[in-house]
């Protein structure tokens, strides 16, 4: 976890309100782990004055390079869309934990799920998971066609499955349709999105596959200290007993976490 | 010397910048980034009797130049801070503030009494200011009277130096410094958060779910000078100052205000370094004034035997 | 059918947005960027019986996201504004508000009575809240008592309805519109400028001559959205929120705070077309947010008619 | 008095902390007269919030091109020295009335007297000067020799003495120093500076020559209608009657306004 300016060495649209940027940092390497992420700062006043959290969606450790996906949404992620080549950006990094790859096994087959902006993380774990030689299956889900996007490299690391609200592309309908009608089997799932589609996979596989959600929630700090993001955990659902996505996630095993 | 040095009821300060309770958590996690022992002093989360988890989130929301929040006290509890947060704190040689809430003058007491044996707590913050809580918290900041009895029991059984915190939710912020004062308080740290809301369009729904939150960073800061002179004027006891501060000329309005040390609360979460950053930077920016100690613009802004060479 | 118009006591708005006054000054300069015809209502510069210059310069300093100014109520007079600068304004199709001030009750009376008897002047507003003056002014805003009395006084013998300008710098804002609510207020204008102040490293001194100036602009805007979303639930008049509005969607969330309409002060200097662009892109969004008519957002916070499609 | 995006088409730093700054808009040409300001939005969000006055230091007609000189001072002109070729800065221009030319006639000598800042709006007075037959005369002082610029230019177009006030570069003082050892001739004043040269300018010729002052004065609109920049006139000292800077300025002649 470190304070460091990234150098952008490249930035460009993929996909409506799609933007696809690579900072570079020598302190960049291969213990940035897939499903940690990184504390933005975007602009250079105080205005926007927080941080934004970003996935980490791939590292190349030979040019210290890392790749960020992100949807333009409000102020924050627009001001960062004019950010040009050379400029820098300063972030906090690595943050959080990171999905559990030890707990694939060579040979087991992984079932990578994204919904929209949860999509990015998991193409470093389907990296990953394939370097280690686990089978990957993936199932993105969109709201449009226009907003797809990473077809292509998903699909080079394995079976790649989109759907889409509008069935503009892919499947229409959501992600677990698919699973469902394509009949996918799994030992365990890797999943981020957002919160209707992370209850939906809990509850149909919670117990029967390992599962692992990377949640999101609104941080102040990013790293702990300030208690904005925290969860209550499903062992003691109205107590004081928490979770704090930003340090003890973003990643949580299903039936942890009250989503 | 150590132009940087203040001493203040209960606390020789290597330097007069310290994390804001709250924005810090119990050091932990800024412990990453650098030795807490660089630190002036060190302003921990409020402490309740019990645990608490706190409001529902989201918990924050970010405004122009500022950001609003409602963690609502989230903590572990009296007895978890003084036998593990406080303890751990000890590796570091900086004095702690211990900031104390509660929902009745009764849970005050027993937290301040109990907090205040700690070896490494060399103050109290009374909390008597947060908006974030049903119960208590603001309630007993708005009104001179509750404001001195809560101070007043507390200072019955602390065995170390109590700092008020105040509130700016209020009319005439001189009369309840006043108060506190006459009522024993060592000094006073201003300002908490003001209260404020912001309502997201989609959900037509207040963003934070508690509703209302309170107000902190760069927005405040021009509020909290004003208070911070108007108060300096009026009582003899020290002002720690907070609200917006993100670097070093920020140090020097508040002290020039009436501030004898300061606190950076919302700042640490946009730079986790900031406070050895500003510490680092004091020394430069006291040569450019041709100030030798710090100490020398306390209240320069209205005491008058400084006249600007021009 | 005009999904902009409002309709509140005096005045029918072909949309709800209108400079603030003292921010717009009686509008000459801004005609020689847009046609006033377009805005909902014009609020022109405070009123005083005499003319005034105000206070020293330096009267405005920048803050983080907002500003401090200390004009000082600075006006012609009543003569000259009711003889030359109302009628230079009747060559536009808009409705003005006249802001009245005064350092005491009489002196409110006395310009209520013939401002309100301008031929295009529709409501006034009372500026019972200027932080920048010695007398009255912020005085007469911060206690229920005498803010009733002089909008009981006003009320008597103005021509038109009149509205009630709150300060923020209050513990209790609710009491205070009650109150004047109570004294026949036909609605509510909020919020005037926070009460703040900044220092200048070189003089040492405040930056502003007068010392304190009101904090306004996008800084305060989560203030002001609290305090409205707090009243608007208390009273029965409609309220015209102001403070840091920027965009079209900051009018949205006013709106849905509780407002009826919606003043733009600081961003006119900002960008001088702001309020017929804020105009122009209004029904965009209603478009975006699936309502027909602007009115429906009233209050839509705290109603519970309207739930949320996720 | 429009509001207009100018592009950046240069900017650089010519002398400690001063950089010269040119934007083109289809809208800048002769009608932007000197001594006339802008009003320029530095920063794309809310902090900075408010417009910065800097002068008109020369104008290109056949390029559209508007040429302005600043110093690095706080936040505002910080920010602004960031900006790079081909972004666009809104302004508001052009402001204000500037210098009445018209006063001086051809064959007349006009002494231009400027001070740091306050130097570079006398460049176009000068220009446009020279071009209706006037003679020209410059005394333009500075802190320091680092921060003295335009030495060149201004020399191309008429005599010009330099005063700096630790005697780096050129004489050893004020400007009103060199004015007298120099026993400058002229029939008339324009200056442009900090407040204490113009009171020792108006102390000296007022009455003797015509002395034109341009004022400085912190702004919140820069068109008039704030009242942020009164200054009080010499007829009615304490009372009611008063310019603004902005739009009755900032150019004034000499006993008018309470300096
Ligand atoms: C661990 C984590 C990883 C993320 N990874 C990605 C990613 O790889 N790509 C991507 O496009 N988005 C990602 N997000 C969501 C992203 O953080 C938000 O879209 C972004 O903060 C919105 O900022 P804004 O200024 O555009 O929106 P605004 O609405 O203007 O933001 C206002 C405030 O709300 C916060 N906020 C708004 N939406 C979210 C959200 N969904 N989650 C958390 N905070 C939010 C902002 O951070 C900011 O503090 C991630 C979020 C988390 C928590
Ligand atoms: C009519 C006019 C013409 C000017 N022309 C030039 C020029 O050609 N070149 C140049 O370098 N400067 C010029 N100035 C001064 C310039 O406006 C200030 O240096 C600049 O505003 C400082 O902004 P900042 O953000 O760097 O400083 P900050 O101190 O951060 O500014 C804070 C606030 O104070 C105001 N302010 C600070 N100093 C001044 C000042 N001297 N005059 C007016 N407002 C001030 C700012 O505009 C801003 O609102 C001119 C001023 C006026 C009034
Ligand atoms: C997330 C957050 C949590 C806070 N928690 C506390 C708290 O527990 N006790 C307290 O006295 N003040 C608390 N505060 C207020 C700060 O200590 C400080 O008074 C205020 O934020 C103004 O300073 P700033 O603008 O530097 O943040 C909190 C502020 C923030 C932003
Ligand atoms: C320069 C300036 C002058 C003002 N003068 C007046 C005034 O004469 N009367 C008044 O009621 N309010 C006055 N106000 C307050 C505004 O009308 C408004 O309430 C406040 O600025 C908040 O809105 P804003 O954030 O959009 O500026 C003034 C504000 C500014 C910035
Ligand atoms: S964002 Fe601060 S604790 Fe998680
Ligand atoms: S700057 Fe607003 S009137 Fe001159």
């Amino acid at each position: 976890m470190r304070k460091l300016d990234g150098v952008v060495t490249k930035h460009e649209q993929i996909a409506e309100k799609i933007f696809e940027l690579t900072i570079q940092n020598e302190n960049i390497d291969a213990s940035f782990k897939p499903g940690q992420f990184l504390h933005l700062k975007v602009g250079a006043g105080m205005d926007p004055l927080l941080r934004r959290p970003i996935s980490i969606c791939d590292i190349d450790e030979k040019t210290n390079e890392l790749k960020m996906i992100y949807r333009v949404e409000g102020r924050g992620t627009e001001v960062l869309s004019k950010t040009v080549y050379g400029e820098k950006l300063n972030v906090l990094a690595p943050l959080g934990n990171g999905f559990p790859l030890d707990e694939a096994e060579q040979g087991q087959t992984a079932l990578l799920v994204g919904g929209g902006i949860g999509v990015p993380p998991l193409y470093y774990v389907s990296k990953e998971l394939k370097k280690r030689g686990v089978n990957v299956v993936h199932v993105n889900g969109f709201q449009t066609g226009n907003s797809v996007f990473y077809e292509r490299e998903f699909s080079e690391l394995g079976p790649t499955f989109i759907a889409t609200v509008d069935g503009t592309t892919g499947t229409k309908g959501f992600v677990t349709d698919v699973i469902e009608q394509e009949n996918l089997d799994f030992d365990m799932v890797f999943t981020c999105g957002p919160i209707p589609m992370l209850k939906a996979i809990e509850q149909r596989y919670h117990g029967k596959k390992k599962v692992f959600l990377s949640l999101e929630q609104r941080m102040g700090c990013g790293i702990g200290a300030c208690f904005a993001c925290v969860c209550h955990v499903q062992e003691d659902p109205a107590g004081a007993s928490y979770v704090k996505v930003c340090s003890d996630g973003p990643v949580f095993p299903s039936g942890e976490v009250v989503l | 010397m150590n132009r940087l040095a203040v001493e203040l009821p209960g606390l020789k300060l290597k330097n007069p910048i310290m994390p804001a309770s709250g924005c810090f958590g119990f050091g932990k996690e800024y412990a990453n980034f650098y030795d807490l022992s660089v630190l002036g002093a060190i302003m921990v989360k409020a402490t309740t009797i019990e645990s608490r988890f706190g409001n529902p989130t989201p918990r924050v929301a970010e405004t122009a130049a500022g950001m609003l929040n409602a963690i609502g006290l989230q903590n572990p509890g009296l007895e978890k801070v003084y036998s593990e947060e406080l303890p751990w704190l000890e590796q570091y040689d900086v004095p702690i503030i211990a900031n104390i809430a509660g929902s009745k003058v009764e849970d005050y007491v027993v937290v301040a009494e109990k907090i205040s044996t700690a070896p490494n707590v060399h103050a109290l913050e009374l909390n008597i200011s947060c908006p974030n809580v049903k119960e208590g918290g603001i309630a007993f900041g708005t009104v001179p009277e509750t404001a001195a009895h809560v101070t007043k029991e507390v200072k019955k059984v602390s065995s170390v130096p109590v700092y008020v915190k105040l509130s700016p939710n209020v009319t005439d912020i001189v009369s309840i410094a006043k108060a506190v004062e006459a009522a024993g308080a060592d000094g006073l740290t201003m300002i908490n958060t003001l209260l404020g809301m912001r309502i997201d369009l989609k959900s037509r729904q207040p963003i934070l779910s508690n509703g209302m939150g309170g107000l902190s960073g760069p927005a405040v800061k021009p509020v909290s000078i004003r208070m911070i002179y108007q108060v300096s004027q009026e009582v003899n006891i020290p002002i720690i100052g907070m609200g917006g501060v993100t670097k070093a000329e920020d140090v020097i309005e508040y002290f020039l205000a009436g501030a004898s040390a300061v606190a950076v609360g919302t700042a640490n979460f946009v730079d986790p370094t900031i406070c050895p950053d500003i510490i680092e930077e004091l020394p430069g920016l006291l040569d450019k004034m041709k100030v030798g100690h710090i100490t020398e613009l306390i209240g320069g802004s209205w005491k008058t035997e400084w006249v600007a060479q021009s």
